[in-house]
């Protein structure tokens, strides 16, 4: 395990950013974001980033292909941006679970090379959490916020910052920082998470056996009834991943663009010959289905759910998953 | 690199052959004439014009076709009056094939199949029925039960007429839903002729068409004691990306385009019914 | 008030009404609009604390409309917003049954977050104070503090149209709340370019702002609509960014109420209700004083003109500070 | 797939000489969509009009864009020449690439780009061009004059000459209107009433025309060509076909105290009445406030002495339901109220009198048989002061109003010339601002009023009158004199402004006519269309479209006729396709683009729609009238969801230009 | 500032039929020369300009967006330039708020028979964009790659 004192993280930093360009969360609380680094930049003092770090691997838009239509004929450009390496400073334990869950959605066959492109170029360091919100229930969901995976992972403990590597990428990112010392981090006081008023949730309703019965709960219309069918928990969260694909025709070409969108929309599924999910109702349930039940039901009981609370802060309405969870987990109970 | 999938590549289209007065059959190749792919029959394939959109087309041509792609596509959308304007020569941009396709050398190796189309619904399944008529000694009995508004309708008539009712050992059964002058063949709809044709219960059916004739054709075939598992169908949700991943065809754990669009009708009482 | 409120609930859910309110959450602060239809429910989980901030009069355009009769809980600004949209003809008023609640001022819990306050359980109200509880242990902060932008500079406290109200009339105040728009007036072009870039660069699209705005009610809004030329799904440049905020500030210019919704929910935090300010500051130097919701017939001043009404040159002969 | 035909214009030389046209067509030819293009001399000369039509035929175009001189020259010419090779002509786009490109343009490459782009941009619209048709509406053939004074008289008149049905709506128990209460008429002073009731006896018994009087309408719906009108016409308690007009009901009426309006309340008439002797229709009208047996159940005297058995107590108002094809609005004025106008004394004494009451009181029919007496004393008045502009020609205040009232200038030369005519031993002083007399033959009337009969006008303008002893001391200044001047005055005249009938407003909105902010009725332009209302179909003839004389509004009422004779001649209305159109599965009901027309072609239904899981929705949504809508396309910017759109100019054809020329 | 004497401008105008295009034919007719960089756009009437084509004209590359249209109170359709004036004069306060240059947009009367006003508007407008160079502020990037 490495150490540096933290009055030089300005210099690791900087020490990082001369070879890769580097990102930490910066900004006030609300707004803070993964920011590219640059002199003067200061890691915010908030718990985590208004968006999720997923951003850096699977940006809000991005260009997929350029197409120059002439008369008849088609040609297909690809232009996609060459994946620098990267480091990606600070990221959470939840944060950090949710790669793997994308992960399993994009690098399965056939591979989404975009995606992947970027995975292979991207280090996560990862930073353990001490001071977590009410929001957070990480915990409930079997994730470790003091122990956070990654590339490397970054404590700060008495004035010092301490990192260790877990994977040969981070092994490399370590050892090209002369700056750092040797250094054990002291035991670190977990009782403030024995606190959050969620870490007892109870996930044993779902998961991919009961399918039809969670679908068919009665409590989704109270639940949904309120839902602006807006897209910020779908925006925010770290592991949702549906997209559109756009044409944008600029008069000289089409640009074809891949852009986030949210199964909360009402023209998500929208079809000339009608309309899947026609309320509000059937959005909700789908987004929420997706999460905790679809998704464990391809992945090996896996939640589609990280515990990072950010949908918990940002609902308009103050309508999220824990608030479903307790809903149908107290159906569910006998 | 690695071929990203959701590229497409340019095709061309060839020959543009009109069905019925808002059903159109385009065939493609690719820019050096070839077919662009292969595929297995009920599968799909995302056709699109840049900056008009991409749309998810099923199959029509049999995958012993070695020649060409054919699409029969019906105008209902943006995408689809773009193509109905069109003429040969026109490239278009073509990614696929998507879908699971029908369980062709598995599941109906050795049996007797029906198939039952209503409309455009006979898309999808022209690739199969031609399929089995190229390997006929695989399978058993094939009756076509086809129905379609009127004559004029009817998709692929010529082809049916030529080639399928001619063939031995495939029995083929017309209808349309109201009379008219130049008609001497079965008028009404094709739940009920399907119930008057009284197809025995070990058969396997293969059904395609409008929501409604799907519903009713099931319900009696229901009646007459088909087991569940012995019913296939293909749905038909909007999708984006083929790929199981853009969300939008999400039913339950199943991604109708890379888990469908064929389901056996056992299969889809497992999801819950969005679609 | 929270006793009141519920007790007028159980009495109006009785008398045949469904009722509009709020449903308590894991936390004080995260009630969720919800309309109940039973006593049990009420006693349960009704609540009506600092944190309804919501506006909930857009509800009423499908609750009106779904048979039968609905009660509503209206803040002084949610009143505002309920008239407008029954003179755009979107409430059916004879369906609602509308309760005024006299509103001290609401609190937000990003004001409380943005105080510094991390891990937040509960609160308690002390008067002027906020006694607060967190991961970490208890601190006092000023209530004042745990206000929303838009209750600090509160334009009225009037309940307009009210079948009945709860606490006193209050009357139209005077508000600073165009000081911000001035203060932006006030700067160069360049500093209010570079402003309004760093704000609306961080939008995401997410659409809340739209989605909670009672004047964007819309059966298909003209950017999810392909047919309308302005379609743009997520912003893909700077000037999609821009463009999604000036026209849709554009379209409720007039008709917004200044409820001070679109900020609230921003999970971006963009001070989306200066755009709507602006307007309503224009529109009332230009063409004079202009509330909208205030009543249900005055015409909306951008379907409405005077023969003598100011050239569009005024924009650049007043100066950047009107 | 489109297949557009590309036509530039050389014009000769005017575009061809600073606007390389070989190029143009070459580069036009690359556009999408385009299967043709070509350039030539003349386009719109018969061989190019020919050329157009051959490649029509030829290559079945679905398009044509024609590069050439301004669509305001010849884009009627191209698009009558396509259409009569089969192509809609509304498929038709024009580039104006001579008034807007070579003929502003000296450089031959700058020229030869804008042309280019020019053209791509009526290429990109042309591509989104949708068929259009005229659609068709029938026309009424009867017209609704809404007003019985001189001007809806001589419109009545001239239609009903013209072979088509009238109907007048008067609002007074007889048509006639002001005109019956003046008693001479300037410059000619000749007798009103010898003129006037003449026509009035015509329209009566004019088999054309149909006498609506003592009614009102209520309800207007419709558009041009098939108004649907209600009216209602009170009831006046006497059987109008069985009512000689004997008079002995107003003799023997024991209620003897009502003010009689026709007299401006100089005196009183009956309860029972006839407004005048040769009222038209001239039957007797019991007024409801002041019958006692009305009011009370006791009395029947004029039931008892009417032999012909026409009083009818229990008579009730009639609800007329009318079909038109035009509507005329002939609503008239009405001399504004003196209360704001105290300086005046005008509550104070009786002696200060308007001019209308003036005219009463010269008239020989008058309460005082033609003679000029003092009301309150009944005495020859001998110093006689006329007060100009009383409620004219104020600016911003709220007494009178901002406009000229044009007539007093003249009225008021003629009272005072008048005056000293019959009575030369009277001092008459005139107080004005300014005196205005264009006219035909106006300016030597007013100089001879002063040259001749010494009449003396004073510019300045009267402070206060003040009844002191029987005498009106009247306070004034003389501005060309520089002093104050002290005139005791037996009589003060006020020629008050004039202003729209009270009726007016709620008719204007029942007719979705527009007002301009003093009530007056606006024309659809106001110096191209000055006699047509901005709503089709609604005419307006007199002064509810401005202060006039007689000859004015007697020819404003025969012009409004010649544009409603113009109407109804026709079958079918001819309507413009490029108008608004809306979308009612977006369609809000919001109102806004109700609010913006300028015609009132928007309605509201409301109408059922599928909603989700079989349910259904009832919306409210706006539907244009295309036969009302004149596409100016303000309501499509006021929609905010987008769901007005307009035809031929439509969102997708405006952005689609924008592209091309930004590109 | 810095002046790119290469620099020409795209200037969009919209007109609407019955005054200010027939102003500029009128324009056209008695030769009165303004720069080329200014295209016409033919609108029934300006209260047909909906705000969205401005934008739409910027993105696409416009540097300048004028309307013009009858004088008020001589409108073809009687009250449509009133409403535009209003929409416009709210829309370029919303613009110049945002930080986007104010001269970029311009409302001007221009009657029938105003053909030289027509030409020195657009001489004047051309001159004052041309000064103030590309639209930066309200571009979108990807219509200006090719």
């Amino acid at each position: 395990m490495k150490k540096l004192p933290l009055s030089q993280l300005d210099a690791l930093f900087a020490a990082i950013a001369e070879k890769r360009r580097l990102y930490i969360p910066a900004g006030e609380a609300g707004t803070a974001s993964f920011t590219p680094w640059r002199e003067g930049l200061k890691l915010t003092d908030a718990l985590n980033t208004a968006r999720s770090a997923k951003d850096l691997f699977f940006p809000q838009v991005e260009n997929l292909a350029d197409f120059k239509v002439t008369g008849k004929q088609i040609q297909v450009i690809e232009n996609r941006d060459p994946a620098e390496p990267f480091v990606l400073f600070g990221v959470r334990a939840c944060d950090c679970r949710s790669f793997d869950i994308l992960d399993k959605v994009f690098l399965c066959d056939p591979v989404d090379t975009y995606y992947q492109a970027r995975r292979e170029q991207g280090t996560v360091v990862t930073l353990a959490c001490t001071e977590p919100e009410e929001t957070c229930f990480c915990t409930a969901l079997g994730i470790d916020p003091t122990d956070p995976a990654g590339d490397v992972t970054a404590w700060m403990a008495e004035g010092f910052l301490y990192l260790r590597a877990n994977t040969a990428r981070g092994e490399e990112l370590l050892s090209s920082l002369p700056l750092l010392e040797e250094g054990e981090k002291p035991e670190q006081d977990r009782s403030v998470f024995e606190k959050l008023p969620l870490r007892d949730l109870d996930w044993s309703a779902f998961g991919g056996e009961r399918m039809m019965e969670r679908f068919n709960a009665p409590q989704w219309a109270s639940l949904a009834e309120s839902c602006l069918g807006c897209g910020t928990c779908t925006f925010v969260c770290p592991t949702c991943q549906c997209y559109d694909i756009k044409d944008f025709n600029t008069g000289g070409g089409v640009k074809r663009y891949r852009c986030w969108d949210s199964c909360m929309y009402s023209d998500f599924t929208l079809m000339s010959a009608g309309q899947p999910r026609p309320t509000q109702l059937e959005r909700f349930r789908q987004r929420f289905m997706h999460k905790l039940v679809y998704y464990p039901a391809n992945h090996e009981g896996e939640f589609g759910c990280v515990g990072c609370g950010r949908c918990l802060q940002k609902c308009p309405i103050s309508m999220n998953i824990v608030k479903v969870a307790r809903a149908l987990g107290e159906e569910a109970k006998p | 690199m690695r071929r990203e999938a959701l590229i497409p590549q340019v095709v061309q289209v060839t020959d543009i052959r009109r069905d019925t007065p808002d059903v159109k059959t385009f065939r493609v190749v690719d820019l050096d004439g070839r077919k662009p792919f292969l595929h297995i029959p009920g599968q799909c394939a995302m056709l699109s014009m840049p900056g008009v959109g991409e749309a998810l087309f099923s199959i029509t041509s049999s995958p012993t076709n070695e020649d060409y792609l054919e699409f029969s596509i019906k105008k209902c959308g943006c995408v689809t009056d773009w193509l109905h304007a069109i003429e040969p020569g026109q490239q278009v941009t073509l990614r696929g094939p998507y879908g699971n396709g029908f369980p062709v050398d598995t599941d109906f190796a050795g049996k007797d199949l029906v198939f039952v189309a209503g409309g455009i619904g006979l898309a999808p399944l022209r690739s199969v029925i031609n399929y089995v008529r190229c390997y006929r000694d695989r399978y058993g009995t094939v009756d076509i039960v086809y129905g379609s508004r009127s004559k004029a309708d009817l998709v692929d008539y010529q082809e049916i007429l030529d080639e399928w009712c001619s063939e031995p050992g495939i029995s083929v059964h017309l209808t349309i839903d109201n009379p008219q002058p130049d008609w001497d063949g079965h008028v009404g709809f094709v739940p009920n002729f399907v119930k008057e044709l009284g197809f025995d219960t070990g058969k396997t059916v293969v059904m395609c068409g409008p929501p409604i004739m799907i519903k009713f054709t099931l319900a009696g075939l229901m009646e007459q004691g088909f087991p569940r598992d012995q019913i296939y169908t293909t749905l038909e949700l909007r999708m984006k990306c083929g790929l199981g991943r853009c969300g939008r065809c999400n039913i339950g754990d199943k991604y109708v385009c890379k888990d469908g669009p064929v389901f056996r009708l056992d299969q889809l009482d497992q999801l819950p019914d969005e679609y | 008030m929270q006793e009141r409120v519920k007790a007028k609930a159980i009495e109006l859910l009785e008398s045949g009404c469904r009722v509009l309110g709020w449903k308590a959450g894991e936390f004080f602060y995260d009630v969720t609009p919800a309309v109940f239809t039973s006593r049990e429910e009420i006693e349960r989980d009704f609540v009506f604390n600092p944190f309804c901030g919501a506006n909930q009069s857009k509800y009423l355009i499908a609750e009106s409309r779904r048979g039968g009769r609905v009660a509503a809980f209206l803040k002084p600004c949610d009143t505002y917003s309920f008239q407008q949209l029954q003179k755009e003809h979107r409430i059916l008023r004879e369906n609602v049954y509308a309760v005024g609640v006299q509103c001290p001022g609401m609190c937000d819990m990003d004001a409380l977050r943005a105080a510094g306050l991390r891990g937040v359980t509960g609160a308690e109200d002390r008067g002027e104070k906020l006694l607060v509880h967190t991961l970490r242990g208890d601190r006092e902060v000023d209530r004042s503090l745990a206000l929303s932008e838009r209750c600090r500079v509160c334009k009225s406290k009037k309940l307009l149209d009210c079948d009945e109200m709860i606490g006193q009339q209050g009357e139209e105040l005077v508000s600073t709340r165009f000081t911000e728009v001035e203060r932006l007036e006030a700067m160069t072009p360049e500093e209010r370019f570079a402003f309004w870039r760093g704000e609306l660069s961080r939008c995401i699209r997410c659409n809340a702002c739209r989605n909670v705005c009672p004047a964007c009610s819309c059966e298909k809004c003209v950017f999810d609509n392909p047919a309308s030329g302005a379609e743009n799904k997520a912003p893909a440049s700077s000037f999609e960014e821009n463009l999604f905020h000036i026209i849709r500030a554009f379209h409720v210019a007039g008709r917004c109420t200044d409820c001070g919704e679109c900020s609230r929910v921003c999970p971006q935090h963009i001070p989306l209700h200066l755009l709507n300010r602006k307007f309503i500051k224009d529109i009332n130097q230009l063409y004079g004083p202009y509330q909208a919701g205030a009543d249900l017939e005055t015409r909306p001043p951008l379907v409405d003109f005077q023969q003598d009404d100011p050239e569009p040159s005024i924009v650049g002969e007043r100066g950047t500070n009107p | 797939m489109q297949k557009i035909g590309v036509f530039v214009c050389w014009c000769g030389s005017n575009i061809a000489a600073t606007v390389d046209v070989e190029t143009v067509s070459d580069a036009l030819a690359r556009e999408p969509g385009v299967v043709f293009s070509t350039n030539y001399q003349y386009m719109c000369s018969q061989a190019g009009q020919d050329m157009i039509q051959e490649k029509i035929r030829e290559l079945g175009l679905t398009g044509v864009v024609i590069c050439s001189c301004s669509p305001r020259m010849h884009e009627a010419t191209f698009r009558r020449a396509c259409e009569k090779a089969g192509l809609n002509p509304y498929l038709v786009e024009i580039a104006n690439i001579r008034e807007q490109c070579s003929w502003i343009h000296k450089d031959k490459a700058v020229g030869t780009e804008k042309a280019i782009i020019l053209g791509r941009a009526a290429i990109a619209k042309v591509q989104l061009n949708a068929p259009l048709t005229a659609g068709e509406s029938p026309v009424t053939k009867r017209a609704l004059v809404i007003g019985g004074g001189i001007a809806g008289i001589q419109t009545a008149l001239d239609i009903a000459e013209a072979g088509f049905p009238v109907d007048i709506v008067e609002k007074k128990p007889t048509i006639g209107g002001k005109m019956t209460q003046i008693d001479k008429t300037f410059p000619t002073l000749d007798c009103a009433a010898c003129i006037l009731t003449p026509k009035m006896v015509d329209a009566a018994q004019n088999e054309k025309i149909n006498i609506i009087s003592y009614a009102q309408v209520e309800e207007v719906a419709g558009f041009v060509g098939n108004f649907s009108v209600k009216i209602r016409k009170r009831a006046r308690f006497v059987d109008e076909t069985k009512c000689t007009g004997c008079g002995l009901c107003t003799e023997k009426c024991p209620q003897k105290n009502v003010p009689n309006e026709f007299n401006q309340g100089l005196d009183n008439r009956r309860a029972i009445y006839i407004p005048f002797a040769q009222a038209v229709p001239k039957v007797a009208t019991i007024d409801p406030n002041y019958c006692t047996m009305l009011k009370t159940g006791k009395c029947g005297v004029c039931s008892k002495v009417c032999t012909a058995g026409a009083i009818d107590y229990r008579q009730q108002d009639e609800i007329i339901q009318q079909e038109y094809g035009a509507i005329v609005a002939a609503t008239g004025f009405e001399p504004i109220s003196m209360e704001k106008f105290d300086e005046f004394a005008y509550s104070q004494s009786p002696d200060v009198v308007t001019s209308l009451e003036f005219e009463r009181l010269m008239n020989a029919a008058g309460p005082t048989g033609g003679t000029l007496l003092r009301p309150s004393d009944g005495k020859h008045p001998h110093t006689l002061v006329f007060v100009q502009c009383v409620g004219s020609r104020c600016d911003g205040g709220e007494k009178g109003k901002p406009y000229c009232s044009k007539i007093c200038c003249m009225y008021t030369a003629k009272h005072a010339m008048l005056t000293r005519e019959k009575y030369p031993d009277t001092e008459v002083y005139v107080f004005y601002i300014d005196v205005r007399t264009p006219g035909k033959n106006f300016d030597e009337f007013y100089r001879r009023a002063v040259e001749e009969y010494g009449v003396h006008y004073v510019k300045g303008m009267v402070g206060k009158v003040a009844p002191e002893n029987g005498k009106l001391k009247v306070q004034a200044s003389d501005l060309l004199g520089g002093r104050q001047l002290h005139i005791d005055a037996d009589m003060v005249v006020l020629a008050a402004a004039i202003e729209p009938d009270r009726s007016a407003r709620p008719l204007a909105t029942m007719l979705t006519a527009s007002m301009d902010t003093n009530d007056f009725f606006t024309e659809a332009h106001p110096k191209l269309r000055p006699v047509e209302s901005p709503t089709a179909g609604v005419f307006l003839s007199g002064a509810c479209q401005g202060p006039k004389d007689i000859p004015e509004t007697v020819a404003q009422a025969g012009a409004a006729a010649a544009k409603v004779i113009g109407l109804l001649s026709r079958d079918h209305l001819t309507c413009n396709p490029c108008v608004a159109e809306s979308n009612e599965l977006m369609c809000n009901g919001c109102s806004a683009c109700e609010k913006v027309c300028p015609y009132g072609a928007i309605t509201y239904i409301d109408k059922e729609f599928r909603g989700p899981n079989r349910t259904t929705l009832v919306r409210r949504v706006a539907q244009v009238n295309p036969a009302v809508c004149q596409g100016c396309g303000a309501c499509t910017v006021a929609c905010p969801s987008g769901a007005m759109d307009l035809k031929g100019f439509s969102n997708a054809q405006i952005m689609a230009e924008v592209d091309a020329i930004c590109k | 500032m810095q002046v790119n004497q290469e620099f020409r401008p795209t200037i969009a105008a919209f007109c609407c039929n019955w005054c200010s295009y027939a102003g500029a034919d009128l324009a056209g007719t008695n030769r009165l020369q303004y720069p080329a960089d200014v295209k016409i756009i033919r609108i029934p009437c300006s209260c047909r300009l909906n705000p969205l084509f401005i934008l739409r004209a910027f993105q696409r590359g416009a540097d300048g967006v004028i309307l013009c249209g009858c004088h008020p109170g001589d409108c073809h359709y009687t009250t449509g330039n009133y409403y535009a004036r209003r929409r416009m004069t709210l829309l370029f306060s919303m613009l110049d708020y945002l930080g986007i240059e104010r001269e970029r947009t311009r409302v001007e009367w221009v009657s029938a028979a105003e053909g030289a006003k027509f030409a020195e508007t657009m001489n004047e407008f051309v001159s004052t964009v041309a000064r103030l160079g590309e639209n930066r502020r309200l571009e979108d990037l990807r219509c200006k790659s090719e």
